[in-house]
């Protein structure tokens, strides 16, 4: 009988690999194949058009004696921490604050997630806008009397990151607070009822016994957030263009212009190439621990 | 319809090779503001009565939102009918890779050669004894935009010069002007710092620079007076709050800045906002300092294409940007100047009559587009955008810093 | 019994139809109650502020606009930046605003939001429920995938696409946003099918069910949340996308938001606010009418997909 | 003929092996359960005869067909799970046809079976419901239902009462008798639950650690338990073990300072061992007032605990727990002094090294 034979390991599950097929083509193809590439050419000199001319570490070389290119990390790490830090504290906040069993849940809810709805690209635009010290809101404050009033985070080297991060958080925040509420629907009631019985106050509930239970939510809304923040590029065009000076410039905005501005592709990819390796160090070793391992059965 | 032409075309090359059709030739640039827009109308409408039809390809936002868009397309494999670069060395890697059309008949039939003036224009767009591409305009930086009524306000003369300006420079301010317009975008403040160099160093010290790409006379005392120079004007610029060029000049339409430095397109702003040179604002080559321009300016380029019928278009596209006619009303209405000497221009204003002058007398340079690679302009231009903005870095770093990457562009 | 949820809807699914949980509740007009809503109302300001410049802006003239307030409600209201953002204002040579993008956005969005979440979902359903060696790997290259900055991809995809000869056409651009929607999707397809009873699939198995027709019959069925929530992200991105709409199309396809950026970035003169405005909250349109309307499906759907890890 | 048989069974999930090279053999007709605390192996078994399971080596055969690579669907099996595991957007009906559409029957026969089904588990009137409308006896009996209408050669169960309260569950145990009975399929039966194992079992499958450690008839695993996990898994309260040492050529038992006659003891060559374990069940002991060399051991009670049949007594045996059930009427006061009474044709004597019965 046919079926007394082992089958092939390759033939098993011979339907879900076919099905997984696109996945696997895009990971490995797009994705692996794309960063290879892209790593391979950041040891040439390519100019507009990618040749093989290897030149070693040259283009790594520049690259870390750039003033723009250590300015562009600087500023994406602040922006990055911080950003990080706000979402998560303002989503989570928000979420908690809907979860009190308030009244007008949809309209706050809707009203918190819709800059969600709207590219970096408009974001950028009507912060820029409501910034701009000649009509914005400096200018509103300054016609109300109080003429010494200052408030020009765009036009201020100092603060230009919060000006961006001002932005960022409006449109990025209701998500984040989207899946935090979930997160909050997801905790069995009892939990609340235990907490209470023991007496705990309700924010040591929420830190101590609440997020923990929350973990997948974090992880999740990490993954998203985080995957946007390196990949910051509109909304800084947007907004500042990376002024001024450089002071907003991202790492994101370096690759993309040395690639077709300058028409250093070498330089370009040595950037990118650094931004993935940064990225694969932090992710590899915890997707291990979060996505491999787990067995079913 | 598109597809009927498609259908057709194909049919024609296979069976009727000799019948002549409309064929659509799709056309990227990024001149999108108000002049910009005028002039590229006057293309398309010569290109369409030649019987093709012109399809717009603009995408705004500069070259730098339009240009990874047209490498990719040309790399993709499935280019556009033509696209514009700047002059110099910007397509030369498409070029080279056999990217664009040969147009060497085109220009023999119609003896190029000896009509463009000057005579670089044509030889940037030549490589290996073949053209390239077809120069449209020629676009100068040196200018410097004073707003006439700005100066009437603040109760000072019109300056003749920079050093005026910049005399007047508190005057302005106490009447409430920005003394100087500047985008806060880099490629304007580098460019600014250029016609700095040139207008107060004078052209050899740019050639020096630019050219030969000294680096040691870069850090030299020469090259300090125009960073001092350039220090003025970031000062003077201190309370400009725009990005965009046009904004900028806009500023000095509405006599809420005294001037800007800005290359001869600016023209076309106050021309669409129905100012006339020597009435409401005024224009100094050179600065007033050294009447020089610079001759870099846009082409147009042609990319390989399969379709026969395009490749006839595309050369008929070429010829039409050549022809006089097209030449004058283009450049009337972008601000620039034409390519060829033998066209009448009677008809331009003050500012243009300036130019043309200038350029009839010889004294022009190269852009630094067309002297440095853009790597080395974008580094440039990173340094100045941090110069302009960071008041704290001061000049003397600034020039050390010009003179490393001086020293280490090709 | 019988109002015990089935086991097959996830906890916090049949949760949110429950309503919200947190504290206990108390009287209406305790001090607490106006601080929560007090709190709300003034973040809830904050969130709408923009929206409310961009309305005000847009119905304003430019006069008014010139003269300055930004927050000041118009004085005389006029549809006609609406109108010129609509069908008028000029990019180039063209001149009818952004209706000629509209149709272009909803042929790239409508192909590519259903390839894209079709593949993810398969994605998901197989990496949940019939992993096989190396399956895992390959999802976490794509979680790597997330992390790449488009522009950093463009060289090899125009080169990936050249080579399968759809550079240029619609099917080339679909492919590129279901490749870039594929990691985040899949992550969402993956964690909702893992939360899914797994003798729900078993049971399928012995009755006879294979791969395709557990998928179809079962999993999609109950999927609906997940769905919506795949919608939603999917046609916001793709909707907005400018990036991959501007380099992989021609300007016959270019999506509506090629238009906003040559409106907005195509200066004639003066900068016209209202316009631009106008214009932002046209593109914006579809996803904001989408979010308005299924806002609460969105947090029922994430729900069910974010809460298992 | 056996209905299900397991061969060498191996199972390893990465380097832990979870079942390990197992033997089963079904009869035709027989209920089997397969007992054993969590993470013992028995569901993982389960899975494996259904072919949800990919197993590592060793074969599996359903009624003398090699099944070991065969799709679930192809095995000839019905399952019943903890979890229902219903379609939810299905209506009863669809789910119990579910399985026949994909078979391709005609549309006849699978009314025809749904129908049959329906009667025997009495949901003719829930045909038309959704799960979610269901209780949850109700929807265990859809699932059972579901299993049934597959006319399967073998019907797998994997806990399938375990969500149930106490009452409906013994209902649907019965339940499940009465269908065994009525059909005389082989049955696969999952529990982690003794009463149901005994209840229903023709006989009973103890696992532990990937290993089978009984098979026997319900009253022998329950008598003579085969080693001393077995012993202490099954009955509850547990059976009392003293630790000791059997003396005198295997003729007594000695535990501290009381040595126990082994005559009646039931089992193999007793020998002499110095270290053995005496297991007593509780309800095989008896107290006395009175001492009786030999066959009774003194005790002090501790707490008496009436449980309405019958009542358990926890006594103090030389710092020992030991329980004995009593008739309820017998009630004993804490502190007294008592003789716990061995009924050693009842007991079971392990070997302490290798925790195997004697």
């Amino acid at each position: 009988m046919a079926d007394q034979v082992r089958p092939s390991r390759l033939f098993k599950n011979l339907n879900a690999k076919i099905a997984s097929i696109p996945m696997i083509l895009t990971a490995v193809v797009v994705f692996l194949g794309g960063t290879a590439w892209t790593i391979l050419y950041s040891f040439t000199d390519s100019k507009l058009l990618p040749r093989l001319r290897f030149v070693g570490l040259d283009q790594y070389e520049r690259l870390w004696s750039a003033p723009r290119w250590l300015i562009s990390i600087e500023n994406l790490a602040v922006y990055g921490v911080l950003a990080l830090i706000f979402s998560f504290g303002i989503g989570f906040m928000l979420a908690a604050l809907l979860d009190q069993k308030i009244r007008f849940e949809d309209a706050f809810r809707t009203i918190f997630l819709y800059p969600f709805a709207l590219s970096f690209v408009v974001t950028g635009l009507v912060w820029q806008w409501i910034l701009n010290p000649d009509f914005g809101v400096q200018h509103i404050v300054r016609s109300l009397g109080w003429s010494s009033f200052t408030f020009d985070p765009l036009y201020n080297a100092d603060i230009v990151i919060y000006g961006l991060l001002f932005a960022g958080l409006w449109q990025g925040t209701g998500l984040v607070m989207c899946l935090m509420l979930a997160g909050l629907r997801g905790i069995d009631e009892d939990v609340w009822k235990a907490a209470r019985v023991d007496g705990i106050p309700t924010w040591k509930t929420y830190l101590f016994i609440v997020i923990p239970m929350m973990r997948p939510v974090f992880i999740t809304a990490l993954v998203i957030v985080t995957s946007g923040i390196v990949k910051l590029y509109d909304l800084v065009v947007a907004m500042t263009g990376g002024g001024p000076g450089q002071a907003s410039e991202v790492p994101a905005k370096y690759v993309y212009e040395f690639m077709f501005r300058a028409q250093n592709l070498g330089q370009g990819f040595a950037a990118s190439t650094m931004m993935l390796v940064t990225v694969a160090i932090i992710l590899i070793p915890w997707a291990y621990l979060e996505f491999g391992g787990k067995r079913r059965g | 319809m598109k597809s009927m032409n498609l259908a057709l075309g194909l049919l024609a090359s296979v069976a009727l090779p000799s019948v002549a059709l409309a064929t659509d030739l799709e056309v990227t640039h990024w001149w999108t503001s108000g002049g910009e827009a005028a002039a590229v109308a006057e293309l398309a409408t010569a290109f369409d009565a030649t019987g093709n039809k012109w399809v717009d390809g603009a995408i705004a936002g500069s070259g730098d939102t339009a240009r990874p868009i047209m490498i990719s397309r040309i790399t993709g494999g499935d280019p556009m009918g033509a696209t514009q670069f700047n002059h110099g060395r910007q397509a030369q890697e498409l070029v080279e890779a056999g990217l664009f059309r040969d147009l060497t008949d085109v220009a023999t039939r119609e003896n190029w050669a000896a009509l463009v003036n000057p005579p670089t224009l044509l030889e940037n767009c030549t490589l290996d004894g073949k053209i390239y591409c077809v120069p449209v305009n020629i676009h100068s930086w040196q200018w410097l935009w004073l707003s006439n009524g700005a100066f009437e306000k603040a109760g000072v003369a019109v300056p003749a010069n920079w050093n005026e300006f910049v005399a007047a420079a508190p005057a302005l301010e106490a009447a409430g002007i920005t003394p100087l317009a500047m985008g806060k975008q880099p490629w304007q403040q580098a460019g600014a710092f250029n016609v700095l160099m040139v207008g107060v160093g004078g052209s050899d010290l740019f050639l020096k620079v630019y050219k030969d790409k000294d680096a040691a006379f870069a850090a030299g005392p020469e090259v300090a007076a125009v960073f001092k120079a350039a220090d003025d004007a970031r000062k003077m610029a201190a309370k400009s709050n725009v990005q965009n060029w046009n904004e900028a000049t806009s500023m000095v339409i509405n006599a809420t800045a005294g001037g800007q430095i800005m290359g001869d397109w600016a023209q076309g702003e106050f021309q669409v906002a129905g100012q006339t040179a020597g009435k409401e604002y005024t224009c100094l080559p050179g600065l007033g300092l050294n009447e020089v321009i610079s001759t870099g300016g846009d082409a147009f380029y042609f990319p390989k294409l399969d379709d026969p019928e395009k490749s006839a278009a595309q050369d008929v596209l070429a010829s039409v940007m050549m022809a006089p006619a097209t030449q004058v009303a283009f450049n009337l209405k972008k601000g620039s100047l034409p390519v060829r000497g033998d066209v009448d221009l009677s008809t331009a204003n003050d500012c243009m009559q300036k130019g043309l002058k200038i350029l009839a007398e010889g004294h022009v340079i190269q852009s630094s587009d067309e002297l440095m690679d853009p790597d080395s302009i974008t580094q440039i231009n990173d340094l100045f955008a941090t110069f302009f903005s960071d008041m704290s870095m001061t000049p003397e770093d600034a020039q050390k810093q010009f003179a490393a990457l001086v020293g280490s562009a090709q | 019994m019988a109002d015990r949820p089935l086991p097959a809807r996830t906890p916090a699914a049949s949760r949110l139809a429950e309503g919200p949980r947190g504290a206990r509740p108390r009287p209406t007009l305790s001090r607490r109650n106006i601080l929560l809503y007090g709190t709300l109302t003034v973040i809830a300001a904050y969130y709408l502020l923009p929206l409310y410049v961009m309305v005000v802006t847009s119905l304003k003239g430019m006069p008014e606009i010139r003269l300055g307030n930004i927050f000041a409600p118009p004085v005389e209201i006029t549809f006609q930046p609406w109108v010129k953002a609509w069908a008028q204002a000029c990019t180039g040579l063209n001149c009818d605003g952004l209706s000629r993008g509209f149709w272009n956005s909803v042929r790239i969005t409508v192909p590519s939001v259903i390839l894209s979440i079709a593949i993810a979902s398969v994605n998901g359903y197989a990496l949940a429920n019939w992993r096989f060696k190396g399956s895992e790997t390959f999802f976490t290259i794509l979680i790597f995938g997330a992390f790449i900055p488009y522009q950093v991809m463009l060289y090899p995809i125009v080169i990936l696409l050249r080579e399968i000869g759809l550079y240029g056409t619609l099917w080339g651009l679909i492919l590129v946003h279901t490749i870039f929607g594929m990691p985040i999707l899949t992550l969402l397809f993956r964690n909702y099918f893992t939360s899914v009873p797994e003798e729900l699939f078993k049971a399928a198995r012995v009755d006879g069910a294979g791969f395709w027709t557990i998928y179809f019959k079962i999993m999609v069925p109950m999927s609906l949340p997940i769905f919506v929530v795949a919608i939603i992200l999917q046609v916001t991105g793709i909707w907005n996308d400018f990036l991959f709409g501007v380099i992989y199309t021609k300007p016959d396809t270019y999506p509506m938001t090629v238009q906003l950026n040559n409106i907005v970035n195509s200066v004639q003169g003066v900068k016209e606010y209202n316009v631009n405005m106008a214009a932002t909250l046209l593109t914006g349109l579809v996803p904001l009418v989408i979010y308005f309307i299924s806002g609460k499906l969105f947090v029922r759907g994430i729900a069910a997909g974010a809460v298992k890890g | 003929m056996h209905s299900v048989s397991v061969r060498d069974l191996t199972l390893n999930f990465g380097s832990v092996s979870v079942l390990k090279s197992l033997n089963l053999d079904v009869e035709e007709g027989e209920f089997i359960v397969l007992l054993g605390p969590s993470g013992c192996g028995k569901s993982t078994l389960l899975n494996c005869i259904a072919g949800l399971l990919d197993i590592s080596d060793g074969e599996i055969w359903i009624r003398d067909r090699n099944v070991t690579w065969a799709e679930p669907s192809e095995r000839g099996i019905g399952m019943v799970f903890q979890s229902y595991a219903l379609y939810p957007q299905m209506t009863v009906r669809g789910n119990l046809s579910f399985g026949l559409k994909n078979q391709k029957l005609p549309k006849a026969e699978i009314e025809k079976r749904v129908g049959r089904a329906a009667e025997i588990l009495q949901i003719g009137p829930l045909l038309d419901r959704k799960p979610g409308a269901l209780s949850g006896g109700q929807r265990q009996r859809v699932a059972i239902g579901r299993a049934l209408v597959r006319d399967a050669d073998v019907y797998l169960f994997d806990e399938p009462l375990s969500n149930l309260d106490a009452k409906l569950r013994s209902e649907l145990r019965v339940e499940i008798k009465r269908l065994h009975s009525r059909l005389n399929n082989t049955m696969v039966y999952v529990t982690h639950d003794q009463i149901e194992a005994l209840t229903l079992a023709d006989r009973i499958a103890v696992m532990r650690g990937g290993i089978i450690q009984q098979l026997d008839a319900p009253q022998v695993i329950y008598n003579r338990p085969a080693n001393l996990f077995v012993a202490g898994f099954i009955g509850s309260p547990s059976m009392n073990f003293l630790p000791g040492a059997t003396v005198d050529g295997g003729r007594s038992f000695r535990c501290g300072d009381h040595t126990l006659d082994l005559a009646g003891y039931e089992g193999g060559a007793v020998l002499d061992r110095p270290s053995a374990i005496l297991g007593l069940r509780p309800e095989h002991l008896d107290l006395r007032q009175n001492p009786e060399p030999g066959r009774s051991l003194p005790a002090v009670v501790e707490i008496d605990e009436p449980m309405g049949a019958d009542s358990l007594v926890w006594l103090k045996m030389d710092h020992r727990q030991i329980s004995v059930r009593l008739p309820v009427e017998r009630r004993l006061k804490p502190g007294m002094q008592v003789h716990v009474h061995v009924d050693m044709s009842k007991a079971s004597l392990f070997d302490a090294a290798t925790e195997q019965r004697i």
